[in-house]
């Protein structure tokens, strides 16, 4: 039988599904490798673009990478029922990821990053730098990865993305927000890795307040209703996660296969069962379980929706420029 | 009396209740990954929330237990297979490696000799990621002169194979030219007298002699190559062996008993394993 | 001579693994980080030849500061092991029952049954603020809230210990069971004292097995990762992660193989320094058994 | 004044006695040997001289002063371990100052003493040779240094010489009676060794099972062995097991195996006319005779056989003579100058007079 | 006809010569001995002999039949090794199979030729036995046996009792010679050992240094040394340097250190007047007399001392003389019945025949 090797995020390639899929292609086994958009790139860089079928990073991670390393293929989108897909965010991913002519991605989910809080004890978290208020000291977490270097670039009144086009004035930002999470370290409890590694902590209570995916965060509020996804006030960072074939990927078509299988709305309701996010097809809130359709209720007005920063493509230096920022932050002591 | 010991009774204790406490040491955290494979809840801490084996057997969610779970199954899968492979390789190297130090001379032998140890000596990040370097360039060389598409090259078991046997060749080969050491030569020239041909007496005397050592040398080998990480994670590619996968799980996904689950069976696994490899030792009369 | 050609032959045959291993995975990958790390990132797709990444590792104090915490830690770690080893081995090989020896020597073993994973996963379940720990202490009533032990560099050190502790133990044990008891006899008979007889005799003796023990310590905690990582969280500082970030979330490969060459000249250099000053050298301590 | 003295020291090691009520006087300046087979309590009984084990029962004095209580780093008894125990981490001259650096004497008194001590021994200057270096005898020699500059009361020696190659340790057993005399200090020697024994002491006790059997000069061991065993341990024996036919005084008849009858005296405890002895005749009171020679000769024993085959041995050659009855004995047959020839095959005599036997009672 | 020769072998390792041009021809079912001292190269020519060294250069013949081309596993000679190497993993029986199924011989007749070897080595049935469980001495003939149940035209020995303890060395002794008559097999044997070598064997060749000293019955050895070397070695005596003061016929006298004269016979080439010498004389040779006593008897060397001290041994037992000028020596005295008893301390005279002394001239 054909395997399909799918690198991917955690939960977006739940068991369930897998097992629906090989049900309707059996001559198809699903393989899966859970990573981030850091080490998709890495991996499939690494490899050449082999060793997966089908890859699904950001849109942000997809333009500068394939113009330096070549790691995708060219879609064909006529194997895709694009249809399906809600036409803002596809035509969005696709502007962001054409090269020469070629599309290289097709949305998947999409969702935000932003704040989230027990508000029994964190009654009004507002914004990114409140991680950072000493009254929740040693109770609060965040992911050390760009979103909260960005998120803090808001909450600090710049605008990062417009600098992308000037490195140098991007640099000063980075140093800024650097000062900045290098004094807050000391306020929190960890700097989580994972989705569930952050529920642990939530749920267990060691954390209280935290940079989360909204995901997260609505997965979580169905255990514990006190635990809101709570937009920052400087606008919650939006995400798509995509489709992306690696250019020695080996099973082409099952790649199309599983796509245009998980867009179908009865798997997108599983999906996002799984991810807590919701599809980029059109109705998509609708596919979302009662509990989380709730969660986003509770945390989004249209005023925050219209407030959304869409993640920027990353120009290339930029990544080094952040990378370094990062590990700066880790290497502080204080 | 033994003049080693301490010869005071209350210094006896003290040093007694210290080895004592020092194998507490040792086992508490495996303990404790052990416990709470059987607690009833979804994350590894207290409370104790009740005993079950949900995390083994389980097959509905929350609770998929690790019998259910393909991707850890799969792990495990990879972990053997590359775990057999790699350490019947190192153990054939670490056999010729023996010989060759034990029983030839040759010159530079000396410096030879420690560029055999030397492997023990990097650090596994290194190795992995010199053979992960080295073989890209070989294949990205090989692809832009020849059109070769070298994939065997490239992150995947091949590469992790070529990785654990980089330093596991060193630990073999130790293990079994100690015991090669021990070997008195005039037993195969004994054999030799008595009119065997030399692959006889290696068949009947030499190898039977050697066998307690590759067994041994196969079971260090093999545990180590399961629970390798360091270089192994630099190698990987899409079959990842199971702590790659545990360690995904961990840091990508969250710690979920079912990882206790896994951790439970591979200390009683690797148990079993390493008892078997000192109870086979053991049963050798012949030193 | 015939016999002679025969054995040029076998000696060809026997020689053939160990060259392709030293060479194809051990000397060549080294020289391919080497060369690797000369090469300068100036543009997509672009690179020449010089220091570049190693002035960029001078000029960056983050990198050598990680550097010289990871030597500093492991040198930490590889002396307490030998303190807290040394006592274990001179029970195992001196002082307990023969029968019991080989059992209490297995025991040693155990950590080596599970992965540093697991071993890490036991010591955050033990440790965390919810862990058994912190429980066993509140049920106890000497704390009255939740406390965290994890995510400092002491809980690091107790878990490096812990992992690396055995390849003292072992180097020990058989260096000290090759130790006639009657050294020790000798040493008292002749009017030794208790302290006399460990500094002048028993730590002499053992000297191989010690500096070997410290050699094999040293190294695997320099080039540990998931134990400082996942047991440091947030405070964990070590090299290995700087050259993983580099590999897996940087994709910059000059500069990772620029630390793995640092790394490895580094650590080196700390062992080539320990040889000498103990008088030692790698054949007769790392090999000895 | 003794040096050491033992009182009914007894060990055991769980439900094992391996020294079983044994006492000894050893006098000043005197050469005192323990010879006794493999595991007989020897090495056990140094050991709780010199301190390493303790008595279960019984008293150990040096000079008159009871040492039990005394840890062996205080007791002033000095011991040669059977592979010396040399520090090989240390040199020559580190491993004789051990003992005086442990006193702490002052370095100047150190240099001087090691120096002297290896004069003594007929090695000076050799202090900075790694002990690796040195061969047997001089590790040997070495090992007695290093105690002997201690000035010890009593030096225990655990049989030295059983590493040693042959030649070495004919030679190393006249040179250790001589450094003892030289040095004039009480010698405990252990040996299995009995020509070691016999050669170097004054004094020996001969041990079995954790007691002693008999304490006495060598002479005294050799020509008047009062039990059975020292009789057979102590130099050769042709041994015959027998029963007694009738006593006469200090004499008994014996009719071994096959019917053969001799007279032999009797040692250790009287046997009854009926019980079972056993015969012990030394090789060199035998004699060859021309076949029936002396068949008559009075208070001579006299069996017939023939050579089987010559043991040739310079002044310890041995003639093996097979009677009819498939006994095979021992005479001793210096085959030089003025000696009858014999040649295997030859029909001999082998004679002895009465009083060259001894007798013992089987398990008494 | 002879079953092994050697001519002329030479091996060298690198610049070092083990084995300097040894020739050697053993009679058919004679048992002879290689005797010489550590490193003389007695193991290097018995591996040359067995096919697991290469000679430089020479010849090896097994009837007749020269082998120095003849891989070890096809020559007919069987060795037993000083460690014996018997089989660990393997049974008694197995290990006495090993040789025959290497063979390819049948299962019903290869059990038959164990069982009918262990018979002969008096050991029948312990075919099952593990070699663990057998004590020293039958480990040995177990490893005899082994080599015996193929027939070898010569069976070799390298030193076999040497891991033996003392009284079971001197069983196995004759014990050995009497299996070697029983198989009626061509023994060479070797050792360090002077008494074994003499007792057991019909020819002894003397070792040193690679080369063969001398070759020749242990009678005649003993007796008729050819080299200083010989002399020393076996057996032993009383050895001193000096100069040859002047020579009539066989007899040189010679004055030895201290101004002492003696008369000795030559032994070998002849020395000069004013050459250098060295004389031996055995102890057994050599009589205590009353002080003064025969000073003036003919053809007799006297010399004057003190008692030193007394070597008991039994029968083996001698007596240390030490003469004015210092010089120690040492003579047979059986200290038993009939003899003087002498004590330390009493003067005495040293006397010995003329004929009795031997000497040798210095590097020749
Ligand atoms: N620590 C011990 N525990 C139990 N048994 C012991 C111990 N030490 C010695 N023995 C036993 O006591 C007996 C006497 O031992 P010891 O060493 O004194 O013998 P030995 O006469 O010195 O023998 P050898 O000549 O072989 O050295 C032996 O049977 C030995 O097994
Ligand atoms: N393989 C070798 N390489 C170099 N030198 C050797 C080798 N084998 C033996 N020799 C040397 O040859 C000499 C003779 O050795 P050999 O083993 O024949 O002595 P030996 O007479 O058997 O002594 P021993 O009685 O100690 O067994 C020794 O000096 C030894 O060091
Ligand atoms: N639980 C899976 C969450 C996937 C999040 N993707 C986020 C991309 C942020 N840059
Ligand atoms: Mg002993
Ligand atoms: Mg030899």
């Amino acid at each position: 039988a054909e395997t399909l090797r799918l690198l991917t995020w955690g939960s977006y390639a739940p068991d369930e599904i897998i097992k629906l899929f090989e049900e309707k292609y059996p001559d198809i086994q699903v393989e899966v490798t859970f990573s981030n958009n850091e080490e998709m790139v890495a991996k499939l860089r690494a490899t050449g673009g082999a060793g997966f079928d089908l890859a699904q990073p950001s849109h942000d991670r997809i333009y500068a990478v394939q113009q330096e390393y070549g790691i995708y293929k060219p879609l064909d989108l006529t194997k895709i029922d694009t249809s399906v897909m809600e036409p803002k965010l596809l035509e969005g991913v696709k502007a962001n990821t054409t090269i020469d002519g070629q599309v290289y991605a097709v949305p998947h989910q999409w969702g935000t990053s932003g704040l989230m809080a027990d508000v029994s004890k964190v009654p009004d978290l507002k914004s990114w730098s409140d991680l950072c208020d000493p009254q929740y000291k040693g109770k609060t977490s965040m992911r050390l990865k760009r979103t909260i270097l960005l998120g803090t670039a808001f909450a600090m009144g710049e605008d990062p993305f417009a600098a992308y086009s000037d490195l140098d004035k991007y640099q000063t930002i980075l140093d800024k927000v650097a000062e900045k999470l290098i004094a807050c370290k000391d306020n929190l409890k960890t700097y989580w890795t994972g989705g569930d590694d952050l529920s642990n902590l939530m749920l267990s209570g060691e954390v209280v307040a935290s940079e989360t995916w909204d995901s997260t965060a609505y997965k979580l509020y169905a255990q514990n209703p006190n635990i809101h996804f709570i937009p920052p006030t400087t606008g919650a960072l939006a995400w798509i996660d995509t489709f992306t074939i690696p250019a020695k990927g080996e099973a082409d078509d099952a790649a199309y296969k599983w796509i245009n299988f998980v867009l179908q709305p009865e798997i997108v309701k599983l999906m996002s069962a799984s991810t807590g996010s919701q599809a980029s097809v059109k109705g998509a809130k609708d596919l979302l379980p009662e509990d989380k359709r709730a969660a986003v209720t509770a945390a989004f007005t249209d005023k925050d929706i219209d407030n959304l920063k869409f993640f920027a493509n990353i120009p290339p230096g930029v990544e080094d420029m952040e990378g370094k920022t990062l590990e700066k932050i880790k290497a502080a002591t204080e | 009396m033994n003049v080693a010991a301490p010869q005071s009774a209350l210094l006896r204790t003290v040093y007694v209740l210290y080895v004592v406490c020092f194998f507490a040491y040792l086992a508490a955290p495996l303990v404790a990954a052990g416990m709470f494979a059987f607690n009833d809840s979804t994350v590894p801490s207290l409370p104790w929330r009740g005993f079950t084996l949900g995390w083994f057997f389980g097959d509905t969610d929350p609770v998929i237990g690790m019998f259910h779970d393909r991707r850890l199954l799969r792990g495990l899968t990879n972990s053997l297979y590359i775990g057999v492979i790699v350490s019947a390789l190192s153990v054939a190297a670490g056999t010729c490696n023996a010989f060759l130090f034990e029983r030839r001379q040759f010159p530079f032998k000396n410096a030879l000799y420690i560029l055999m140890i030397i492997p023990l000596v990097i650090p596994g990040v290194i190795l992995g990621i010199s053979i992960l370097v080295f073989a890209s360039m070989v294949a990205n060389n090989a692809d832009r002169a020849f059109g070769l598409d070298l994939s065997a090259l490239r992150p995947g078991t091949f590469l992790v194979v070529l990785g654990q046997f980089s330093f596991l060749t060193t630990i073999t080969s130790l293990v079994i030219q100690a015991r090669l050491k021990k070997f008195d030569v005039s037993l195969e020239e004994a054999a030799l007298n008595l009119g065997a041909s030399r692959l006889k007496v290696l068949a009947t005397v030499t190898m039977p002699y050697l066998m307690p050592a590759l067994f041994s040398a196969f079971v260090v080998a093999f545990l180590v190559s399961f629970e390798n990480f360091n270089t192994t994670l630099m190698l990987v590619g899409s079959d990842a062996p199971l702590t790659i996968t545990m360690y995904d799980r961990m840091v990508k996904v969250g710690s979920t008993p079912v990882l206790n689950a896994v951790s439970f069976f591979l200390m009683v696994g690797s148990g079993l394993l390493a008892l078997l490899s000192v109870v086979v030792q053991r049963d050798r009369p012949s030193d | 001579m015939l016999r002679s050609d025969t054995g040029k032959l076998s000696l060809i045959l026997l020689m053939t693994p160990f060259v392709l291993w030293i060479v194809l995975l051990i000397l060549l990958p080294q020289l391919g980080i080497t060369f690797v790390s000369l090469r300068e990132k100036i543009g997509p797709r672009q690179y020449e030849f010089g220091f570049g990444n190693y002035i960029a590792f001078i000029q960056e104090p983050i990198y050598w500061n990680t550097l010289l915490r990871t030597a500093w830690m492991s040198i930490l770690v590889t002396v307490m092991s030998l303190l807290v080893g040394f006592p274990i081995a001179f029970y195992i090989a001196k002082i307990a029952q023969r029968r019991s020896r080989a059992g209490l020597f297995l025991l040693c073993l155990i950590p080596l049954w599970v992965s540093d994973l697991v071993r890490a996963f036991g010591w955050i379940v033990l440790l965390r603020e919810t862990g058994l720990i912190s429980g066993a202490l509140q049920y106890v009533g000497l704390v009255n809230g939740p406390v965290e032990m994890l995510y400092n560099d002491v809980t690091v050190v107790i878990g490096l210990v812990y992992t690396v502790v055995l390849f003292m133990i072992v180097p020990l044990v058989s260096t000290l069971d090759g130790m006639d008891n009657s050294m020790l006899e000798a040493g008292y008979n002749l009017g030794g004292s208790r302290l006399t007889v460990f500094r002048r005799i028993i730590v002499p003796y053992a000297m191989p097995g010690i500096v070997s023990g410290c050699i094999i310590v040293f190294m695997l905690t320099a080039g540990s990762y998931l134990t400082p990582i996942l047991l440091g969280g947030k405070n964990s500082m070590w090299f290995t992660e700087q050259i993983y970030d580099q590999f897996i979330t940087r994709y910059n490969w000059e500069a990772g193989a620029t630390f793995g060459v640092l790394l490895l000249g580094f650590t080196s250099m700390v062992i080539w320094l320990g040889l000498k000053l103990t008088g030692q050298n790698l054949a007769s301590t790392v090999a000895k058994d | 004044m003794f040096d050491l003295e033992c009182e009914n020291l007894v060990k055991r090691f769980g439900p094992f006695t391996a020294v079983d009520g044994v006492s000894l006087e050893i006098p000043s300046g005197s050469f005192f040997s323990i010879l006794g087979p493999s595991g007989c309590g020897k090495t056990t009984l140094m050991r709780m001289i010199a301190g390493f084990e303790n008595p279960n029962s019984g008293d150990i004095r040096l000079k008159g002063k009871s040492v039990v209580t005394t840890p062996p780093n205080k007791r002033n008894v000095k011991m040669v371990f059977q592979h010396l125990a040399l520090f090989p981490m240390m040199n020559v001259g580190e491993n004789i100052a051990y003992g005086l650096r442990c006193r702490g004497e002052n370095k100047a008194d150190i240099t001087a003493k090691v120096a002297s001590v290896l004069e003594r021994i007929s090695m000076p200057g050799v202090q900075e040779k790694q002990i690796s270096q040195l061969s047997g005898g001089q590790k040997q020699r070495i090992a007695i240094a290093r105690c002997m500059v201690l000035n010890p009361d009593v030096l225990l020696l655990d049989e030295p010489l059983g590493a040693l190659d042959l030649k070495l340790r004919e030679h190393m057993k006249i040179e250790l009676k001589q450094l003892q005399s030289q040095f004039d200090t009480t010698f405990l020697y252990i040996t299995h060794d009995q020509s070691e024994a016999l050669v170097m002491s004054d004094n020996v006790a001969v041990m079995n099972g954790g007691r002693f059997e008999q304490i006495g000069a060598p002479e005294t061991l050799y020509h008047a062995p009062k039990t059975a065993f020292v009789a057979g341990f102590v130099g050769d024996s042709n041994r015959w097991s027998g029963t007694v036919s009738s006593i006469a005084g200090d004499l008994a008849k014996v009719t071994v195996g096959n019917g053969l009858e001799m007279v032999a005296s009797i040692g250790g405890a009287r046997p009854q006319t009926g019980g079972e002895v056993e015969v012990f005749v030394r090789p060199e009171a035998m004699q060859l005779l021309a076949k029936g020679a002396a068949t008559a000769m009075a208070a001579m024993n006299t069996l017939d056989g023939v050579v089987d085959s010559l043991l040739f041995n310079g002044a310890a050659s041995r003639v093996l003579v097979r009677t009819q009855a498939g006994l095979l004995i021992e005479v001793v047959h210096r085959m030089d100058a003025g000696q009858v020839r014999v040649n295997p095959g030859d029909a001999v005599t082998v004679g002895w007079a009465h009083g060259a036997g001894l007798c013992f009672r089987v398990g008494g």
